[in-house]
């Protein structure tokens, strides 16, 4: 079998394989927010400011709220697997609208974060293992403690205060710059969303960024206490090919799986700085959803990121076996 | 008599600034903060703040009021009301047109009214409780025939109270999830443009609104910074011009004050009147005994909550009314029994004649920000003084609402309610027996029952008379004040904090939920 | 003789502070001349190893270092010239291969690039040259396909192979010296002999000079001119091959050549006729990939044990031996029911023990006990040594006083003294830790000892009062073990009979004296071939 | 011991301990230093620090940050225990079973823990403390809920390659029982990387929790240096020490944590041993 056959029958597997996961969370959460005390109608009502109990029994009707829950979740799972995530009670939108809307966002700040994260954190730990025990080393594992030491939220606001506000440098929040209005492919406004970017990127990465500095100076170090390094000096090969060849790509494999690994968490992560710099992601999205037990939101939102987990994790998987040629996918 | 009123003076009045400002720069895009992101733009359906910032920039009343609340022509040149006060003609504007460009008739006025908003608008059933019916003997009038007079229907005739909407795009449609709820179409100086959920809302100048060269902006976009401090940081860098209803934090609005390219106002709130107070259960004890409740209103300091929590924006509650209602004339100062600031001591002799000396209770507290999470640990600290051991609970909207409005599951709960144009609209929803209604929001949690009471309600709210109407409340005020069914805190004041350059944003005595046809950039 | 190559003098390699000695290597001279194999023979923690490395400047810096002495090479003192030079001499002038190909090669890069690397450091060639090369090369060190081989990852080649692709790379730009550390030990016999005749071969081809480290005798018999002994970093003796291996001068010598076990059986015992166990038809497959939710992965199957009928008899030993991959171990695990077998009898005086389930077993599991090869893997590390030799009865419900006494007792028997009751394993060296593993095993007193490997971590001298040892007890406690090795010598001196095993079959058995004398299954011969040395000490 | 010796040897690592233990001590003498109730309105609010008495300044409402701090320091830690407490033990007991007896019932529990990794585990947190109500309990709970899996893989990956080692072997032919080769024989061998994972949570379960105070899911009546982020996050432009002397706190406990887990990892970790 070809190895791009073997490939496609793994990643079939695979999505096979994480089919009963997406569904035990979605399940998982149905009841977990049925136990919660409220539902939508209550928040609508509240938000409204007023409504009379008659109204309110028709729309838990018309949502079928008043359904029995395993009733409920039959439907939802039924509706699911046509493709169809419902509709958000509070917005009054399909789901996968308003689900998409945020998707993209999302997905921007969580491949921009991984990649400044890893990126510098692959960097930073070859400099402190390379240069180990000296003041260097000292100061980048400093830097990676501190950075992920201190709260997000607060280096977020910080961060506005400074860049945005004293340096001005760059906007305070939000994605685009909403007074201009340039249409989505326009380079101005790619350019404009990049400069939105920019601090909540940081922000986010600056936490992760700690954890790949250390795994990769750690990392750097065992490979370089291999015996293949030996064998590599045997050759007479110099130093520098030693460890950017030879130690660096062995070295960068528990880094990639970490990265894996940490996609579930970023997600999540993401939440305070979507609500610091007003990112509009699915954090953020969740969030409010949550608090105005908009199930069906929520339900879709969990579903989609859980698929949108799976689906890097298996980018991260393919990533790993070209890099590792042990590792066989398939 | 025939009381008729002309309005056409003001709309006169309208026109002209609106020539004079013509010269003047126009244009522009003005940036406000909308916080929370609204559910929907169906103002018809939902009182909700966010959704009264946006909403009424589309949709307009039949009736708008001035900074000092008098009323001013809207989709009604002029109205008039019959002496037995049972019919109220409303004299429409012609050549009116919706934004998708179908003309507004006096169909639109009766299918909104009878349809809508005495039906399923939050608070319309109560604004027109007495419409019978409406006739419409041609395009441009509509006639409301009441069961008894409704002063204060009148005051409840703003675009943000009561919008009138296209009967042509509703009308056999569910109105909940009709395409009009996230796309309005309204008649207002502002068109929807689009709505990009979780960033902003976009609206663009009518151009052929029915006001002679308005509105002046040419665009309006409602921001959504889920964040207090940035929402902040934006005013200050000027990527934001205008917030209301608190958007900005008081403790920042006093530092931005200080800036010449901000402005810090509590003008364009007396339509609505908030008053922050405790709600107890007053069906068990301890608080079935009116003087554990005076004993607990006495140890709370008024000034201080003011003062640290509200930095100094708010007045001490003097009475059940706001003193806003001084106005007309309907809040009794001498009937003033809230004290300004604690007294321990009597609070305790109080407590020890209730036979109440420490006792334990839960205080809960609205979920609407972080301001009334320190209020509530104040007043730990303060009924802790009288005695009264305190734990807080904080828990999200819907448990809190069900909580308090359906289970009626607690002791005490601070709050705040929007005491709005009259009393009839806003305050007699806490204390009327008929207003203790199980699963409904915002009324008499407190099931306080009181037919003396009841009855001076129902007066108050059909005598045409100021003066016999003032009476009435006084009596009103006084017994809420014996009783003290809830605690009044104190009279909140709202900030809007704006760029000082934008102008005419508080024209209307709506404020931030005017319709911005003047408001215009002084660049 | 020609001017040597290499001339070693007064070298001394320094340890870190607080190590147990101050020098891995202590004041060795030593020369090597083109064209010859010189043999540095010694146990571990003699200082061979680091000696070697000392000569290319790969010692653990900065902990390890030459402290005195000089390495000349050519006009040249390797301890003193610049990293630069140094560079330029390793690999293109001395090369190296080691021990463990699997880890000794960069497992993310081909064959072909880490050959290709060589060239690129030391030689001014066009990629097209290199490739040439690189072939050739791997035609030279006779690997079958080396075209595919180019492209292929280290753990795709078989541990042969890799040890091939190896010599290899270190012969890419005939250096003048290659030094070899232990290059043979982790192969097995018959690659071991391939892979020796290859570094003669290559050696005479190229008139290089060899440096050859090993542990074995055999191996120094085989292939080396001359040989130099160390000890604890002394070097005690040298000389031509002939004569350290025939007639030793130095105590230490003669005893480790005294210890290599000879290739002539042990005379035959006579034994009792019944059998205490018998192995019938025994089968055992291992499954990999597959599993809940494996969605059909190409499972691969390994016939570890194919119908394996064996018979030992009391009192006796009977030795299972073959190469790695054979599935001796996975016969010695299912016996002591460490692994399930699926098929097949295991008749322990006539009871067949595989059908019984954990119950039912435990009684059984005190007749058959096990000794395991690496005595450091085999001791729990944070159990006291009296506890684990006493946990065994404990179990099986004898009174803890008494289990203690007899504790105490075994230490005695397997020559360790009192003290080491409560001690921890980390505190005894590999033969001491051999020791208790034995005593773990006898505190049941087993009918039978299955002894997996018991040796074969161990040094030669070690090796040898282990051997004894186990014999020693076999007698007193008229034990029956069955043995397994791949060490040919070991065998012919502990086993009665033997059973040859190759890929899960056995494929000949019989008495240890009769097989040597002549195998029947080519593959006997083949591994009777294969052991090192065996024109030496053959009798 | 030898393990202190080593451990002595990382100074980063001791001076982590020594910062830790100086928290502890202050956490169990807050009492002593500030008998008042952190909660309690002691002075002229919003004092910058070093004025009207205010060693660490005061908040909107007069309260004592020192004070808070102090207190705070007992919930914080606690928190961070009890949270890492129940992941470390649910993700052993986990990950030992499926690495143990492999097979399906490997199968499944990493079935089950590879859900709770696609969660997303922040936003799960904010769920389980808006559903359970906001107190210390459920903020632990929650914490535990989304940090086990980790202990898990860990220790499945520890059991794996423990349960083939020749000393378990030896256990099984001895005849010993599941449980005695589990608690006896393996789980003291795999302690020390729990150790090291579960300082770190620690760590981790102390910055989550100041997150969901953030959020405003924090115990309302219970002082904790996330109650005090929160509440003073609003004053973070006009009193900026009200949050920050909290946040420095957070960030000086989770460092030290970090140093003392580094310093465990070097000392108990032999691969790692010499070279760092």
């Amino acid at each position: 079998m070809s190895r791009t056959a073997r490939r496609l029958r793994y990643v079939f597997k695979r999505l096979l394989q994480a089919l009963p996961i997406v569904l035990a969370i979605v399940i998982v959460n149905f009841f977990l927010l049925h136990m919660a005390e409220g539902d939508a109608v209550d928040v609508l009502a509240g938000e409204a400011g007023s409504a009379t109990p008659e109204y309110m029994a028709e729309l838990r009707a018309k949502f079928g709220l008043d359904q029995p829950l395993p009733v409920q979740l039959l439907v939802y799972l039924k509706n699911v697997f046509s493709f169809d995530l419902g509709y958000s009670f509070r917005h009054e939108m399909p789901v996968l609208d308003l689900v998409l809307d945020r998707f993209w966002p999302t997905l921007l700040l969580m491949v921009s974060t991984i990649l400044l994260a890893v990126g510098f954190g692959i960097v930073l730990g070859l400099l402190a293992a390379t240069g180990l025990n000296t003041w260097r080393d000292t100061l980048i594992s400093i830097f990676a403690l501190v950075t992920y030491a201190t709260p997000l939220f607060w280096v977020g606001l910080m961060f506005i205060v400074i860049f945005a506000l004293n340096l001005g440098w760059f906007p305070t929040s939000g994605m685009k710059n909403v007074a201009a209005f340039n249409d989505t492919w326009s380079w101005a406004n790619i350019k404009d969303v990049a400069h939105h970017l920019v601090l909540p990127t940081i922000t986010l990465s600056l936490f992760y960024l700690a954890l790949y500095t250390r795994l990769m100076r750690a990392s750097m170090l065992e490979q370089a206490g291999m015996d293949y390094v030996t064998t590599a000096r045997a050759k007479g090969l110099t130093e520098n090919r030693i460890m950017f060849v030879h130690v660096l790509r062995n070295a960068l494999l528990p880094v990639v799986t970490m990265a894996g690994v940490q996609v579930g968490a970023l997600i999540g992560g993401s939440v305070i700085v979507e609500s610091v710099f007003a990112w509009p992601g699915l954090g953020m999205l969740a969030f409010e959803a949550l608090f105005s037990r908009d199930l069906n939101l929520l339900l879709g939102i969990f579903l989609l990121s859980a698929l949108l987990v799976v689906a890097v994790n298996l980018v991260v998987d393919i990533i790993y076996s070209s890099l590792d040629p042990r590792i066989e996918v398939g | 008599m025939n009381i008729r009123k002309w309005i056409g003076g003001a709309l006169a009045a309208a026109t002209m600034v609106a020539g004079a400002t013509a010269a003047r720069a126009e244009g522009g895009t003005l940036v406000m903060l909308v916080q929370p992101e609204p559910p929907s733009l169906a103002s018809y359906l939902s009182t909700s703040g966010p959704i009264g910032l946006m909403a009424p920039k589309i949709y307009e009343g039949l009736l708008d009021y001035d900074s000092d609340l008098q009323a001013v022509p809207s989709l009604a040149k002029s109205y008039d009301v019959s002496d037995d006060g049972k019919t109220v003609t409303f004299n429409l504007q012609k050549g009116v047109k919706w934004h998708d460009g179908e003309p507004f008739t006096s169909e639109d006025v009766k299918f909104t009214v009878l349809e809508l908003l005495s039906k399923i608008h939050p608070r319309g059933p109560n604004s027109f409780r007495e419409v019978e019916s409406i006739d419409i003997p041609d395009a441009h009038t509509a006639i409301f025939n009441l069961k008894n007079p409704a002063p204060y229907m009148l005051r409840a005739l703003s675009g943000y109270e009561s919008p009138i909407v296209p009967k042509h795009l509703l009308e056999g449609e569910d109105y909940r999830s009709a395409d009009l709820v996230n796309n309005p179409v309204g008649t207002g100086p502002f068109k929807f443009v689009e709505w990009k959920k979780g960033q902003y809302i976009r609206l663009d100048k009518n151009e052929d609104y029915w006001k002679e060269g308005l509105p002046k902006l040419d665009r309006i976009v409602g921001r959504f910074i889920p964040d207090a401090s940035t929402r902040t940081a934006a005013m200050e860098n000027g990527e934001v011009h205008y917030g209301a209803y608190g958007a900005i934090p008081n403790i920042d609005a006093v530092r931005l004050r200080e800036m010449d390219s901000i402005g810090v106002t509590t003008d364009g709130y007396g339509m609505i009147n908030p008053m922050s107070l405790i709600e107890f259960d007053t069906t068990e004890p301890p608080f079935d005994d009116a003087r554990v409740r005076k004993a607990v209103s006495l140890a709370i300091d008024r000034q201080f909550l003011i003062d640290n929590i509200w930095f100094g924006y708010g007045k001490p509650a003097t009475s059940a009314l706001s003193s806003n209602f001084g106005a007309t004339g309907l809040h009794d100062a001498k009937a003033a029994n809230y004290p300004a600031d604690q007294n321990v001591e009597a609070a305790k002799k109080l407590l020890k004649e209730a036979g109440a000396e420490d006792i334990s209770i839960t205080l809960d507290l609205i979920p609407y920000g972080e301001d009334w999470r320190r209020a509530g640990e104040y007043m730990k600290q303060a009924l802790g003084d009288i005695g009264i051991k305190v734990d807080l609970r904080y828990e999200d909207v819907p448990t809190w609402l069900k909580r308090i409005y359906a289970d009626y599951d607690f002791d005490m709960n601070v709050n705040y309610f929007y005491q709005l144009p009259d009393p009839v609209l806003g305050v007699h929803r806490h204390y009327g027996t008929d207003q203790i209604r199980q699963g409904t929001h915002f009324v008499n949690s407190s099931r306080y029952s009181n037919p003396k009471l009841d009855a001076l309600l129902v007066k108050g709210a059909q005598e045409p008379d100021a003066k016999k109407r003032a009476a009435i409340y006084s009596d009103v005020q006084k017994i809420l004040g014996a009783d003290k069914p809830v605690a009044n805190l104190f009279e909140m004041n709202f900030l809007t904090v704006f760029d000082s350059s934008l102008k005419d944003h508080d024209t209307s005595a709506l404020g931030a939920y005017g319709s911005f046809d003047q408001a215009y950039f002084d660049k | 003789m020609s001017a040597p190559l290499l001339e070693i003098r007064d070298l001394h390699v320094a340890l870190p502070a607080g190590s147990e000695r101050p020098y891995a290597v202590q004041g060795v001279d030593l020369d090597l001349a083109p064209n010859e194999i010189l043999c540095i023979v010694g146990e571990s923690g003699s200082g061979k190893s680091l000696m070697s490395r000392s000569i290319m400047g790969l010692l653990p810096k900065p902990h390890v270092r030459v402290s005195q002495g000089s390495i000349r090479f050519g006009d040249e003192d390797l301890v003193t010239v610049s990293d630069a030079r140094l560079r330029q001499i390793r690999g293109s002038d001395i090369a190296m291969i080691f021990q463990e190909p699997m880890t000794a090669l960069n497992p993310v890069m081909t064959i072909g690039d880490q050959i290709d690397e060589v060239f690129r450091f030391h030689a001014k060639m066009r990629r097209k040259e290199r490739q040439e090369r690189a072939l050739s090369l791997l035609d030279d060190v006779h690997i079958p396909d080396p075209k595919a081989t180019m492209s292929a990852y280290p753990h795709e080649l078989s541990g042969g192979q890799r040890q091939r692709a190896m010599i290899a790379m270190a012969l890419a730009l005939d250096p003048k010296i290659i030094i070899a550390d232990e290059p043979t030990t982790a192969l097995d016999v018959t690659a071991q002999a391939q892979i020796l005749k290859l570094i003669k071969e290559m050696q005479e081809a190229h008139n290089t000079g060899v440096l050859f480290i090993t542990h074995d005798f055999g191996v120094v018999a085989d292939i080396a001119d001359r040989v130099a002994v160390m000890q604890g970093g002394i070097m005690v003796e040298a000389g031509t091959a002939a004569e350290v291996l025939n007639n030793p001068q130095h105590p230490y010598t003669q005893n480790l050549i005294e210890s290599v076990p000879s290739l002539t059986p042990r005379p035959p015992r006579v034994q009792a006729a019944e059998p205490v166990l018998q192995i019938e038809n025994l089968t055992k497959t291992f499954r990999s990939g597959g599993g809940l939710l494996g969605f059909g992965a190409k499972e691969r199957i390994v016939h570890a044990a194919k119908d394996v009928t064996l018979e030992l008899r009391k009192g006796e030993t009977l030795g299972i031996v073959g190469e790695s991959g054979s599935g001796k171990s996975t016969v010695a695990r299912c016996i002591v029911r460490l692994v399930d077998a699926e098929e097949g009898k295991i008749l322990l005086n006539g009871t067949d023990l595989r059908p019984l389930g954990r119950a039912e077993m435990r009684p059984y599991r005190a007749r058959i006990q096990m000794v395991f090869q690496d005595p450091f893997a085999s001791l729990n590390p944070r159990t006291k040594v009296g506890k684990i030799i006493a946990q065994g009865p404990m179990i099986q419900g004898v009174p803890k006083a008494e289990a203690q006494e007899r504790t105490r007792e075994l230490l005695s028997i397997v020559g360790l003294d009192e003290r080491a009751y409560d001690r921890y394993p980390h505190e005894f060296s590999g033969g001491q830790r051999q020791r208790i593993g034995i005593a773990r095993a006898l505190a049941l007193n087993p009918d039978v000892l299955v002894a997996d490997e018991p040796v074969s971590a161990l040094d030669v001298s070690i090796q040898a009062q282990i051997l004894e040892l186990l014999d020693e007890i076999r007698e007193r406690m008229t034990l029956s073990m069955i043995f397994i090795t791949h060490d040919l010598r070991v065998a012919a001196q502990v086993c009665d009979r033997l059973a040859v095993m190759r890929s899960g079959v056995v494929v000949e058995t019989g008495p240890t004296a009769e097989i040597f004398r002549d195998p029947q299954h080519e593959y006997t011969r083949a591994l009777l071939g294969a052991v090192p040395g065996k024109e030496w000490r053959a009798g | 011991m030898s393990f202190w010796r080593l451990f002595k040897r990382n100074r980063s690592a001791v001076l982590g301990l020594v910062i830790l233990l100086l928290i502890v001590f202050m956490a169990a003498t807050a009492h002593l230093f500030f008998p008042e109730d952190p909660f309690r309105l002691v002075g002229k609010s919003m004092s910058p620090p070093g004025e009207n008495g205010f060693l660490l300044g005061s908040d909107s409402l007069g309260r004592d940050v020192a004070s808070g701090i102090a207190h705070g320091a007992k919930t914080s830690l606690l928190i961070g225990l009890m949270a890492t407490f129940v992941a470390v033990g649910f993700g052993t007991i986990m990950g030992g079973l499926a690495g143990y007896y492999g097979g399906r019932i490997d199968d499944l529990l990493m079935r089950v823990t590879e859900m709770f990794q696609t969660i997303p585990s922040f936003i799960f947190a904010i769920l389980l403390v808006a559903i359970m109500k906001p107190s210390i309990e459920s903020i632990v709970i929650a914490i535990a809920v989304v940090s086990w899996p980790a202990v898990a893989r860990l220790v499945r990956g520890e059991f794996l390659s423990l349960k083939t080692r020749e000393f378990v072997q030896a256990c099984h032919t001895l005849g010993m029982s599941d449980i005695r080769i589990i608690m006896g024989e393996i789980l003291p061998n795999c302690l020390s990387p729990i150790i090291v994972i579960g300082s770190l949570m620690v760590a981790t379960a102390i910055l989550i929790e100041s997150g969901l105070a953030f959020l405003g899911l924090g115990d309302p009546n219970i002082m904790s240096w996330g109650f005090q982020i929160g509440a003073g996050r609003t004053l973070l432009r006009s009193a900026w020490w009200v949050c920050t002397f909290p946040g420095i706190a957070i960030l000086i406990t989770v460092l030290a944590i970090n140093l003392v887990g580094e310093g465990l990892n070097d000392a108990l970790n032999p691969r790692l041993r010499e070279r760092t």
